[in-house]
């Protein structure tokens, strides 16, 4: 297979500012060699990510999403991550519920020390979705009022 | 029946309350019944064929105002009624449940302790309806759910009767009218209809009380009260609820445990 | 206007010979549990035992959601792109009952009067409605209180009255449906002298509507609305099944540089809908919203657009998830 | 010739911006097609749906003069998600605007009289197309008052013109700010509106009162009106129901049977008499 036929998933991170952003950063410093695939954005704390903001990804063209923060005890607003743990248990468990591919999401926790952890989540994932193809089965459904759109007619 | 009615009319008579919400015969299942005079209480009617949750009118202040208010309940309402208090929208003072128990007797509960120890008699039953959806779902592998649900969703004309006829679905103004920014798009589309739901299942996290009431609702068939109904049985081992019983700890998305667990988290 | 007799094997080779026009096809589809228009293609796939579709067909010639204009931003200017009247494919709606059909003339008057929508008009001119004459009907229906009868013909274009054969009476209405016959002549016969009215359902009216008007005319501040409303709970299905009902809301779909301004349904009943920016709310209550549903549909636009907004489908009532009976309402103001 | 798209907006470019008040901005805007410029008449107290692209449409009234050609004004403030799109724009940015939309006030039958403009707040972009309007045909029109008053003196809206208004010889201009709403500088007059049209006392004879404000104030200046011997025909007000389409067919600006943007938006108080109060 030549290089120009390999798909490169488009992916978002939606990492805390504390510790994931600050260990994708020690990344760089680190001179650690990682997939350009995905696109970060930062927000104060885990706790503070929406959950729709991560289908809004999948329908907006991103074919994978990356979920990060602190440890848990590691929250810099001491509980933010535990709110955040308990809302993507039953957020996963939803969309799994409603045939949303689950396996386009990873959630970690990287520390601000951990740069080296940060190269694999995003390499893993990367070569994860990369074999899982391009999410059109949800991009697909985005833009229906093209197609008229009627009764059962998704 | 009778006795049910005498006793709304004294409570009407006396002043104790002044407004008793309950069921009287309609087109083709009994309805809501508001009666404010002894008159109307001559209407009412009370038995397994009431199934509208009558715990959604009690937080609609242009119906109760400042006054205190009786309400008959079935065990869903009641649920309901908890679920409510829990969450600070109702006070004893302001409420008195009436209900028609197993044995045909009368039975009223001025405090809520008294309602959660009748509650907890109750085994939360999954219907026949339920039951057969959820098993053909649960054979299902995960392109087919997707399909199976957004075929439903393709259906949805948000007319947001599931909202409305949710008792714990009270805020003045819900996620779908704020515009800034406008989380979810508010024409019907199916991924539009998708999000909404998944957005409704979330703020439903170990609320629901599975009275089914939003998918009784739903004018086009949609089974939308799995989605919560699954949600709340799956969801409460997790976290240490009782389905049917209301959350004494606090919601589930607005407390924590150290020890959640979890296999996903890398 | 001309009437012909068909047979019923002439039915389905006149229903393929539609099919294979190209034309879309709407008719009623028995799935989930429900009853609804739905896009189809041999006729064994129309639903047959039921007595109405949970939803009107309106959205058929007014979508749930659709495109007004598109635009797109380059460079600092803005170039529009007008909807297109051509991007509107023929369509035949099958099956339709009598009260469906009548609801295209309220809702052409809503979306017509003093400005014309081209949107809706695109829809209507690529329309050809088939209706069905009605044998059955159930208690909440009652489109003969409101001007309408199981075999009126108001906005047919062809109105079949299924006999004990199969076989159907066909009333060729409009140049709309001469055209649709002509896709296959060869199957409609002579009219045998069937008696079109053997084969209606009886359905007494209700009320008188001038009865209800005159009430109306004075109930604005009746208690009846709080009295009547009390069980509301707001939500938008009375509205959204109503063949009548065309409030809607312009809302904005962006994507980046590019755009489409949206119309989409919305409905009276929804507590928001009148909301100014300000906080102040003038229809407040559910009662209040109540009022202008029914004063809208039963006094307003008989006086301002000379058209009642009610067919008498039933299917608000049907549909209402708190027993909101419009006959019943309606009945009982018309009687006070 | 093909149908017409009601709900297509023109292209309007933003030829000057104003910043009235805190939040409060004034858009001078201009036809980008010659034809549709040369082809828009509009006449005072009508308004439109302006559009910002990305965000929707919100209805304001015309703010400028007929009488001012080749250019429309409006002046709105940041208050949601449309208004605050709208505002985000600069000098020379493209929006849109669909309209004349709605009645008129009916100033042909005014001549000859006197008319005295009652404003409040955000509520004198309505009254300026009028003042203009009529101050474009002075001859016309007998004494002109003008009432205006703002929360504070910053809320004040068309400061320059209210100076304009103020030196001109021909015009009584009074503006007033709510008590504790002045600064040290402050010249004019201090208290609510209604209050102030007691003072001012303008003569009912032969005479227009033009009100418009927020509801509270509309609700305690016909009174003193009355007492000042104005008649209902003598009393003119707009109304502004939430409005999505301005053409009659969203459903939204029904008071009782009338339309707000087909019969409306400008009511005479006998006409506002035949309507429930209710539901504006």
């Amino acid at each position: 297979m030549s290089s120009n036929t390999v798909f490169e998933p488009k992916i978002i991170a939606f990492v805390c500012n504390w510790c994931t952003y600050a260990g994708a950063d020690l990344t760089g410093t680190s001179r650690l060699k990682y997939a350009t695939n995905v696109k970060i954005v930062r927000f104060p704390c885990t706790g503070r990510i929406d959950f729709l903001l991560l289908l809004k990804s999948f329908a907006q063209g991103a074919d994978g999403v990356i979920v990060s923060g602190c440890h848990p005890n590691d929250c810099h607003y001491t509980s933010g991550n535990f709110h955040a743990r308990r809302r993507w248990i039953a957020f996963r468990a939803i969309l799994d519920l409603m045939g949303v591919d689950i396996r386009r999401i990873q959630y970690s926790w990287v520390s601000a020390a951990e740069g080296s952890k940060w190269a694999d989540l995003v390499n893993n994932t990367v070569s994860e979705i990369r074999a899982l193809g391009p999410y059109t089965e949800y991009q697909q459904v985005a833009d229906y009022l093209e197609k008229g759109g009627y009764n059962g007619e998704a | 029946m009778e006795k049910l009615r005498g006793r709304a009319a004294a409570l009407l008579a006396d002043g104790s309350v002044a407004l008793i919400i309950g069921y009287e015969e309609g087109t083709k299942r009994p309805r809501p019944l508001f009666c404010r005079n002894s008159e109307s209480t001559k209407k009412l009617i009370f038995d397994s064929r009431c199934i509208n949750n009558l715990a959604v009118y009690i937080t609609k202040k242009e119906l109760v105002g400042k006054d205190r208010i009786a309400v008959t309940a079935s065990i869903s309402t009641l649920r309901s009624i908890l679920q409510l208090y829990v969450e600070n929208q109702l006070s004893e003072e302001k409420l008195l449940v009436l209900t028609v128990d197993l044995n045909g007797e009368l039975r009223e509960f001025v405090t809520f302790d008294e309602i959660s120890a009748y509650v907890a008699q109750f085994e939360l039953k999954r219907g026949e309806r339920e039951q057969e959806i959820l098993s053909k779902i649960e054979g299902m592998n995960r392109e087919e759910r997707w399909k199976f649900w957004l075929g439903e969703m393709s259906h949805c004309f948000k007319c947001y009767a599931c909202r409305s006829a949710c008792p714990l679905c009270y805020c003045s103004k819900c996620v779908v009218e704020v515009n800034r920014p406008q989380w979810i798009n508010p024409w019907p589309a199916p991924l539009a209809n998708m999000e909404w739901h998944i957005n409704r299942a979330m703020h439903m996290v170990g609320r629901c009380t599975a009275c089914g009431a939003c998918g009784d609702a739903c004018p086009v068939g949609i089974p939308i009260d799995l989605i919560t109904r699954k949600m709340m049985k799956d969801m409460a081992p997790e976290f240490g609820y009782i389905p049917g019983q209301p959350a004494k700890q606090g919601n589930a998305l607005s407390s924590w445990k150290l020890d959640d667990r979890e296999q996903f988290i890398r | 206007m001309e009437t012909k007799y068909i047979n019923i094997s002439g039915l389905e080779q006149w229903f393929d010979a539609i099919s294979a026009s190209g034309k879309r096809i709407y008719a009623p589809v028995s799935a989930r549990g429900q009853v609804d228009f739905m896009p189809v293609k041999h006729l064994n796939e129309v639903a047959k035992e039921y007595i109405q579709t949970t939803q009107s067909v309106k959205a058929s010639v007014y979508p749930k959601a659709e495109v007004l204009f598109s635009y797109e931003k380059v460079h600092g200017k803005v170039n529009l792109t007008d909807f297109d009247p051509e991007s509107v494919s023929e369509t035949v709606l099958w099956k339709v009952h009598p009260c469906d059909a009548a609801g295209f003339k309220p809702l052409s008057a809503i979306f017509n009067w003093d400005t014309t929508d081209k949107l809706i008009n695109a829809h209507l001119l690529k329309t050809t409605v088939v209706s069905y004459s009605c044998a059955t009907a159930d208690e909440s229906c009652f489109c003969t209180s409101v001007n309408g009868s199981p075999g009126n013909v108001s906005g047919s274009d062809i109105q079949l009255t299924i006999l004990s054969d199969g076989g159907a009476i066909a009333e060729i209405l409009t140049a709309k449906g001469e055209a649709l016959v002509a896709l296959l002549p060869g199957v409609f016969e002579a009219d045998r002298g069937d008696k079109k009215e053997k084969y209606l359902v009886d359905l007494p009216a209700k009320f008188s509507l001038e009865e209800v008007n005159a009430k109306l005319n004075k109930a604005f501040n009746s208690t009846v609305w709080k009295e009547q409303s009390e069980r509301c709970i707001g939500c938008g299905a009375c509205a959204f099944v109503c063949p009548t009902c065309a409030c809607f809301d312009i809302q904005e779909d962006t994507h980046g540089s590019k755009g489409r301004r949206i119309r989409c349904w919305d409905a009276c009943g929804f507590a928001l809908f009148t909301m100014h920016t300000s906080g102040h709310n003038p229809r407040e209550h559910q009662s209040q919203r109540w009022r202008q549903r029914i004063l809208h549909k039963f006094s307003y636009m008989p006086e301002r657009l000379s058209v009642v907004g009610c067919t008498g489908c039933g299917r608000c009532s049907r549909a209402c998830p708190v027993d909101m009976n419009i006959l019943e309402h309606i009945t009982s103001i018309a009687e006070q | 010739m093909s149908e017409k798209n009601i709900y297509l907006p023109y292209l309007m470019t933003i030829d000057k911006v104003t910043k009235e008040a805190p939040g409060v901005k004034t858009y001078r805007l201009k036809f980008q097609d010659e034809a549709e410029a040369a082809a828009f008449d509009f006449k005072a107290g009508q308004f439109g749906e302006y559009s910002a692209f990305g965000e929707g449409e919100s209805t304001f009234c015309i703010a400028s003069s007929p009488t001012r050609k080749g250019y429309i004004e409006c002046t709105f403030r940041d208050t949601g998600r449309v208004t605050s799109g709208l505002a985000s724009l600069e000098e020379g940015s493209t929006m849109g605007f669909r309209g004349p939309y709605g009645n008129v006030f009916p100033m042909d039958e005014w001549k000859g009289k006197s008319l005295v403009f009652i404003a409040g707040g955000i509520a004198l972009p309505p009254m300026r197309c009028v003042i203009w309007n009529a101050l474009d045909l002075r001859e016309n029109f007998k004494d002109i008052t003008i009432v205006y008053g703002a929360k504070s003196v910053n809320d004040l809206v068309y400061k320059s013109e209210l100076k304009e208004w103020t030196d001109r010889p021909d015009v009584k201009m009074v503006t007033t700010v709510d008590p504790g709403g002045e600064t040290a500088d402050w010249k004019g007059e201090i208290g609510f509106v209604p209050a102030i049209v007691e003072k001012v006392a303008p003569s009912s004879e032969n005479t227009i009162a033009i009100v418009c404000g927020p509801p509270i104030m509309i609700k305690y200046t016909f009174p003193v009106l009355e007492k000042l011997g104005f008649k209902d025909d003598q009393i003119y007000t707009t109304l502004e129901n939430r409005m999505k389409c301005g053409v009659g067919k969203c459903g939204r600006c029904n008071v009782g049977k009338l339309y707000i943007c087909k019969d409306g938006p400008v009511f005479s108080r006998e006409e506002l008499n035949l309507i429930p109060a209710e539901e504006y």
